[in-house]
């Protein structure tokens, strides 16, 4: 089911949702796009994508779990589970619209994460094609089309009058039912389609994969690869499907909170225990991030942990390019 | 699971009048880990002390807070009654709700909630104290006297006398330092010789001193009772065992050059003792200025010598020395008088320095005690004396006291007179300072009894002309000019540090100050000691002292170097600084700044064979300052009894956000 | 300090193949071409075969000395001007040894802030298409169709403008090339942070201090911080939360501002490599000023004089003292 | 400050006083013994000396909510271990100026030199930290908005 509006009526009905809940959209915020609670911004009228990623606002850097406070003889307990206020974000680009998907098992699992469940439960999706590819990406190698998303509640695309807009679900379907848009075709859909800028594979997707099990035991390989990383966290906490996470509690003598925050596989201390370090090395660092990606997840889940939004590659703070080892491996 | 007991004292009503002890006791019983809080009136008391025992008994307790008065007080008191029942004494700490709470607050509420939570601060790091025990280390028996002048021989002569062995190193070929050089002192006008030469025979004669003359230190290395010193013997070109000090061979040198101990006065040849009682009478060859040294021929020394003692392949030799403790006696030495041009020091023959003055008037001096100008030979008879030339001069930085100016110039005054009551004294002064046993009643004699004429005032300028000396000053006293016609003018040159002073403060770890005078531990609590243990400073390498003064020092110096070595071990506070080689960057920033020179890198040989540095604290050294802790960035190093764990675990009772 | 100058690229890698095959060098640390537009990447060579890749283009930003931490041995690397005072700063600090090092000086022209000429034309870094540095003055930048000049002012980082210290101070070789400032270098200007109400301070560092994610890339490419453990890591106690929390990312950017005080250099690539923006260079360069007007030192450039937390004066300014 | 809350009483203060043992810690023991009074905001903490005062320990106090630090040691010249001081003033004016940069009140984090005969000195300082930080107000500025205090 197809829908259009012109940009006029694309920016009304932005603020009509805010009726339905806090509305989202991409943002530039002291010089990088985030997604900010629409207030009073324009939509941009250009935009390559979100430098954090949109599972910041589903799985966040600093969650509180739940409080404490000692009353005399007794403690008092209180849990930050969210309200089911209704919340849409308007935008997504297609990788990170995938992430959320991915994300879902983790969470689903055996002891459901209610904080990311109850996120993703109270928020409508409206994700938005690509106009261009962006710089370190490799979306269309990790199967991910920059035209077509089918991870969201509604997925739109720009033309030059406006948006053609595709419904996925029931929910989105009940968004679009307000005399904003006008009804469109098969044909407009395909109209909208934006040409990508063609540019050759870099690798195989299911090469690599079935390649992985032979090259964890290549330590030098893993070695060379790795030799230029910081130990940083930026690949792992721009990544979107990235979910590592610490528990800590920040205390006075009466009262606490007990937070969840993002950790990173890169950090030597990720996996320090008493005596012993399994990953002490940074080359079985890399390998274990790159391994979990496009190995273990998928042994765990049947998906690969990547979406190729290439924000890793792009803010390596040394050029360390995921593709270039992705290649390798192919 | 820490088992603390919690004891609040009343002390009276000195706390219990103002904070509600009952309350707090049982305000702090429910925190974390504490199965007893109790008060009563008098911690302190013998009932008090026995409480704290009986409950750690009873409860098995393994730390303990007291709730009192100030720590500085009674620390040691608590700490011991711990000790008495079994307990570490590290394991107790003390709030301090008196002296910084029930005295210097009114309202008790206030009061009493400060204390809880002074009290909770306590019982928070007195959960994360560990029990210390007190470093013992060895001392090696043996000390080392820098310099051997009046403070260093009475230092080495001490010592020994309580029967350690004490190396005494001096740089020139004798002992006898300054005092050598003087001829009668003040205020008694006894003979320094008379009184010297004595001391100097002593300890050339005693069996534990070793006098190496014409040596100088060259590293010390270690720490307080096992310093490594090294040093440097210089090739004296005499071979000491042959020599008998018959003197053959300075008459027969042809050399003549000027003579250092005479300061330019008299000659002295190439072969030379300093002065004829040298101690040791052994001559040294001054290779600058001897002809074989210089030329390659003459060797006259050689031939002469009848025990064949001459030895021109003489070579430096390096001693290496284990001591326990040094004592640092280099003296002083004169400001130029070449500073004030306007007194033509350095240019008029006729205007000399109050040691020249000294060397001229003492009967084994270059005169033989005859008053000479050095520029005609005659005898002088108007002789002007100037103080406080090059003292008590902002302008050239030393705006400090010579001490030593008033005095002498009073004796020189008088042994002028006495060698010729015909002849004038004037002494230009600013004040005269003579502070000190029977010391005003000399300057007073010199004044009343011998006729000098004191005059108050600055000398601006001194010319010659037609043989003479023109002195032009200020009177102050009268409001006038005066200018004097001498024969002769004698400068108060100024007491400075010696010229390499900071060459061996450096090379000791001791601080010196802006004068490079060396710093004690306290100017009046710990005059002889030093920041770095086991050193300690006499005589006037501290600041300008006379002769009494410096043998008081010495006699000192050399009773901490005995109550050091008279200690089994050395017993070293536990309150020091551990380090971490394992979170060590080896940025070394603790080596630099710890004052005492307590952080050292070393190699250390790992289990594998493989050789690594390491920062190491020589626990001995370290006062527990914990400078070094604080600057040490990851976290490697930390102060045991002040630990960061401890600190942060105070900080932390206090939180009131997150 | 040696005299030599080398010639160009071919000749560099020569002499390195030569330093590699008589033991003289374990490991080199240049440039090679980058995977990114306006990036190269940083080469770590170990052996000659290695060499190949080395390249010098446009973006050379990296300051490879922090490197040094972890790269052990007798290590070869490219610095330009700027970098060799990271250097000078390591070894006073005691984490490399001169003569271990093998140290390639390099002209550099001034490094392009594709940050600053992206927020001059109002787009992103990722939109420009293309920048070339054009013969006369400046840069040519490509974007969306349009070509626009730019001034070195405009298109170099701020610290190029600032650049005393062109030619490296510490160097075995240099490459050939012109040692000049890419503009006359002028002190910067006062910041105007400075001069805000204490209020509009915290608020407007709360803002950049709560976008952090404690990400810890400034840290990690700080060639100042080599502890083998950051005090942020440290547990007991625990002196930062790792909760992102604005009051722990206050605490841990000033805490570590306090660690690299006289080791720090300003040579930027904190700021460079911060994913959320925060701007670093305001409070390194605060902190340069205070440490210059203070103690009148000035980091980097003497490998004689202490640095200003390991000695201290008795006239130090007291007046903040009661 | 919640204790205070429940009291029904206006805020009030806390300070954090870090003393060094030889000079300021006896001097504030001689305010005592003279009988000098000063607010009783000020909470103690005795350490070896000025130059053991980490940065990190004004900072932490601070990030726990503390309203104002103190930091006293010996006067310049008459530190215990001769430098302390000396070291610790140079990192202090670094710190302070770096606080007030980011907007943190200078009055909050306050130095002195007060020596054990200075018992009056030590009660005015406190008297004068305690006024300054009563004027500044609650130190919120390392709270979590959503977790403020309720």
């Amino acid at each position: 089911m197809f829908f259009k509006i012109n940009q006029g009526k694309f920016k009304e009905w932005l603020l009509a949702l805010k009726n339905q809940g806090e509305v989202y959209i991409p943002t530039k915020e002291n010089n990088l796009w985030v997604y900010a609670l629409l207030e009073r911004q324009e939509w941009p009228a250009y935009f390559l994508n979100t430098r954090i990623p949109v599972k910041n606002l589903f799985f966040p850097n600093r969650q509180a779990l739940l409080s404490w406070k000692y009353e005399p003889g007794s403690m008092g307990m209180n849990s930050f589970v969210p309200e089911g206020k209704k919340r849409l974000i308007v935008g997504l680009r297609p990788c990170d619209s995938r992430s959320l998907q991915l994300l879902k098992p983790v969470f689903a699992g055996e002891y459901a994460d209610i904080f990311y469940l109850k996120n993703l439960d109270r928020t409508i999706l409206i994700g938005l094609a690509c106009s261009q590819i962006c710089p370190g990406s490799f979306c269309r190698e990790m199967q991910v089309d920059p035209q077509d998303s089918a991870d969201n509640d509604i997925f739109l695309r720009a033309t030059p009058e406006g948006f053609v807009a595709k419904v996925i679900t029931e929910r989105g379907k009940g968004l679009l039912a307000q005399g904003f848009f006008a009804e469109a075709g098969e044909n407009d859909w395909a109209a909208a389609a934006q040409e990508m800028p063609g540019r050759d594979a870099l690798f195989d997707l299911e090469i690599v994969k079935a390649n992985l099990n032979s090259f964890f035991a290549q330590e030098e390989f893993w070695q060379k690869v790795s030799a230029k990383c910081l130990n940083c966290g930026i690949c792992t906490y721009l990544c979107p499907t990235c979910h590592c996470f610490d528990i800590c509690d920040l205390r006075t003598p009466e009262k606490g909170v007990r937070f969840r925050c993002y950790d990173s596989c890169a950090f030597p201390n990720f996996t320090k225990m008493a005596v012993h370090n399994p990953r002490a090395e940074k080359w079985r660092r890399y390998r274990q991030r790159v391994s979990h990606k496009f190995n273990f997840f998928f042994q765990n889940f049947q998906a690969i942990a990547c979406v190729g939004c290439g924000r890793c590659v792009n803010f390596c703070p040394v050029n360390l390019d995921l593709r270039e080892i992705l290649t390798a491996i192919h | 699971m820490a088992r603390i007991g919690v004891f609040v004292c009343h002390c009276g009503t000195n706390i219990a009048g103002t904070v509600d002890v009952k309350y707090v006791a049982e305000e702090v019983a429910k925190e974390k880990g504490v199965l007893i809080s109790r008060d009563y009136k008098y911690m302190c008391s013998a009932p008090g002390q026995n409480i704290i025992k009986d409950y750690i008994r009873l409860y098995k307790l393994d730390r303990v807070v007291v709730a009192s008065c100030s720590p500085l007080l009674h620390e040691r008191t608590f700490q011991n009654t711990v000790k008495e029942e079994g307990l570490n004494p590290y394991l107790m700490e003390m709030a301090n709700i008196r002296e910084q709470c029930s005295w210097v607050h009114k309202d008790r509420v206030e009061a009493t909630q400060k204390a809880i939570e002074l009290i909770k601060m306590a019982i928070a790091k007195v959960r994360m104290n560990e029990p210390l025990y007190p470093k013992r280390l060895s001392i090696k028996r043996q000390a080392l006297v820098i310099g051997g002048g009046i403070s260093g021989i009475q230092a080495a002569l001490d010592i020994a006398m309580v029967g350690h062995p004490v190396i005494l190193v001096e740089r020139s070929p004798s002992i006898g330092g300054r005092m050598a050089q003087f001829d009668k002192t003040f205020p008694t006008l006894d003979c320094a010789a008379c009184i010297l030469t004595p001391k100097m025979v002593d300890v050339r004669s005693h069996p534990l001193i070793r006098i190496l003359t014409y040596a100088e230190v060259e590293s010390v290395q270690g720490y307080v009772g096992n310093f490594e010193v090294k040093i440097r013997q210089k090739a004296r070109s005499v071979d000491m065992s042959k020599c008998t000090g018959c003197g053959e061979c300075l008459q027969k040198c042809p050399v003549r050059v000027e003579s250092e101990f005479d300061l330019g006065l008299g000659k002295r040849g190439a072969i030379y003792i300093p002065f004829p009682q040298a101690v040791p009478n052994v001559p040294v060859i001054d290779r600058e200025h001897c002809r074989y040294f210089t030329q390659g021929k003459c060797k006259v020394c050689q031939r002469v010598c009848p025990g064949e003692a001459i030895d021109y392949e003489q070579e430096d030799q390096i001693i290496t020395e284990k001591v326990g403790a040094i004592v640092v006696a280099t003296g002083f030495d004169l400001s130029e008088p070449t500073e004030y041009s306007e007194y033509g020091g350095g240019r008029y023959k006729d205007v000399i320095s109050g040691l020249q003055f000294e060397r001229m008037i003492n009967a084994a001096g270059p005169t033989e005690g005859h008053l000479k100008r050095p520029s005609d030979g005659r005898e002088p008879k108007t002789i002007v004396f100037i103080q406080c030339v090059g003292s008590r001069d902002e302008s050239l930085g030393r705006p400090y006291c010579s001490k030593m100016c008033c005095m002498y110039t009073a004796k020189h005054a008088i042994l002028t007179k006495e060698h010729n009551p015909d002849a004038q004294v004037y002494v230009f002064y600013i004040d005269i300072r003579a502070a000190g046993k029977n010391y005003e009643e000399f300057v007073r004699r010199a004044i009343e009894q011998y006729g000098a004429v004191y005059l108050r005032g600055r000398v601006s300028r001194i010319l010659e002309k037609d043989g003479k000396l023109i002195v032009r000053g200020a009177d102050t006293l009268v409001h006038g000019q005066v200018e004097i016609e001498a024969d002769m003018v004698v400068l108060a040159t100024a007491l400075v540090a010696r010229k390499d002073a900071v060459h061996l403060a450096q090379m000791l770890g001791i601080p010196y100050d802006q004068n490079h005078f060396f710093t004690e531990l306290h100017p009046k609590l710990a005059p002889v000691e030093n920041v770095t243990s086991g050193i300690y400073l006499t005589g006037a390498c501290q600041a300008p002292k006379d002769i009494p003064d410096s043998v008081a020092s010495a006699s000192g110096a050399s009773v901490k170097v005995c109550a050091l070595f008279a200690t089994e071990e050395l017993i070293a506070d536990p309150i020091t600084a551990q380090l971490n080689p394992a979170l060590c960057s080896l940025c070394k920033v603790c080596q630099e700044i710890c004052p005492f020179g307590a952080i050292k890198e070393e190699e250390v040989t790992k289990p594998d064979g493989q050789v690594v540095k390491q920062m190491r604290v020589i626990e001995g050294v370290c006062h527990g300052c914990g400078l070094c802790v604080s600057s040490c960035r990851p976290g490697a190093l930390t102060l045991q009894g002040f630990t960061d764990q401890q600190i942060v675990a105070e900080i932390n009772t206090l939180a009131s956000s997150f | 300090m040696a005299n030599q100058v080398i010639e160009n690229l071919s000749d560099l890698i020569s002499l390195l193949t030569e330093l590699f095959r008589n033991g003289r060098l374990t490991s080199f640390l240049g440039y090679q071409k980058g995977t990114v537009k306006f990036k190269s990447s940083p080469l770590i060579a170990s052996r000659a075969e290695d060499l190949a890749a080395l390249n010098l283009d446009d973006f050379l930003h990296y300051n490879l000395t922090f490197y040094l931490k972890e790269i052990k041995g007798k290590v070869g690397l490219l610095v330009k001007g700027c970098d060799s005072r990271s250097l000078i700063s390591l070894i006073k600090e005691g984490q490399v040894q001169k003569e271990d090092l093998y140290i390639i000086g390099i002209p550099c022209p001034g490094q392009i802030d594709v940050k600053k000429i992206a927020f001059s034309m109002g787009c992103d870094p990722e939109d420009l298409e293309d920048i070339t540095r054009s013969e006369e003055d400046g840069v040519i930048v490509r974007f969306r169709q349009q070509v626009q000049r730019l001034t070195k002012e405009q298109a170099l980082l701020d610290k190029c403008l600032a650049c005393f210290y062109p030619q490296p101070l510490l160097y075995d070789v240099l490459l050939q090339g012109d040692y000049l400032p890419p503009v006359p270098p002028k002190l910067r200007g006062e910041d105007e942070t400075a001069r805000k109400s204490a209020a509009e301070k915290w608020a407007y560092w709360s803002a950049q201090f709560a976008r952090c994610l404690r990400c810890y890339a400034c840290r990690n490419i700080c060639p100042a911080c080599f502890c083998p453990r950051c005090v942020v890591e440290e547990n007991m106690p625990e002196w930062i939360s790792p909760v992102p929390t604005l009051g722990d990312n206050f605490v841990f950017h000033l805490m570590r501002l306090m660690h690299v005080a006289g080791t720090c250099t300003s040579c930027g690539e904190c700021e460079r490599v911060c994913p959320v923006e925060i701007p670093l260079m305001k409070l390194n360069e605060k902190m340069a000023a205070d440490l210059k007007e203070l103690f009148a030192f000035e980091p980097g450039v003497d490998l004689e004089k202490p640095l200003p937390f390991r000695t201290y004066r008795q006239e130090d300014p007291n007046e903040f003292i009661k | 400050m919640t204790e205070n809350a429940q009291k029904g009483k206006t805020w009030e203060p806390r300070v954090l006083a870090f003393l060094c043992r030889w000079c300021s810690y006896a001097g504030a023991d001689l305010t005592g013994s003279s009988r000098l009074n000063y607010p009783a905001n000020v909470r103690i903490l005795r350490v070896p000396c000025s130059g053991r005062v980490d940065p990190l320990f004004i900072l932490k106090a601070l990030r726990s909510g503390l309203d104002g630090v103190l930091v006293s040691g010996c006067h310049p010249g008459d530190c215990h271990y001769t430098a302390g001081n000396y070291h610790a003033r140079r990192k202090f004016i670094i710190l302070s100026r770096l606080l007030e940069y980011v907007g943190l009140d200078p009055r909050r984090v306050q130095f002195s030199w007060v020596s054990a005969a200075e018992g009056d000195k030590f009660a005015q300082v406190v008297r004068e930290v305690v006024a300054d930080v009563k004027e500044l107000g609650p130190n919120e500025l390392f709270r979590i908005p959503e977790f403020a205090p309720e």
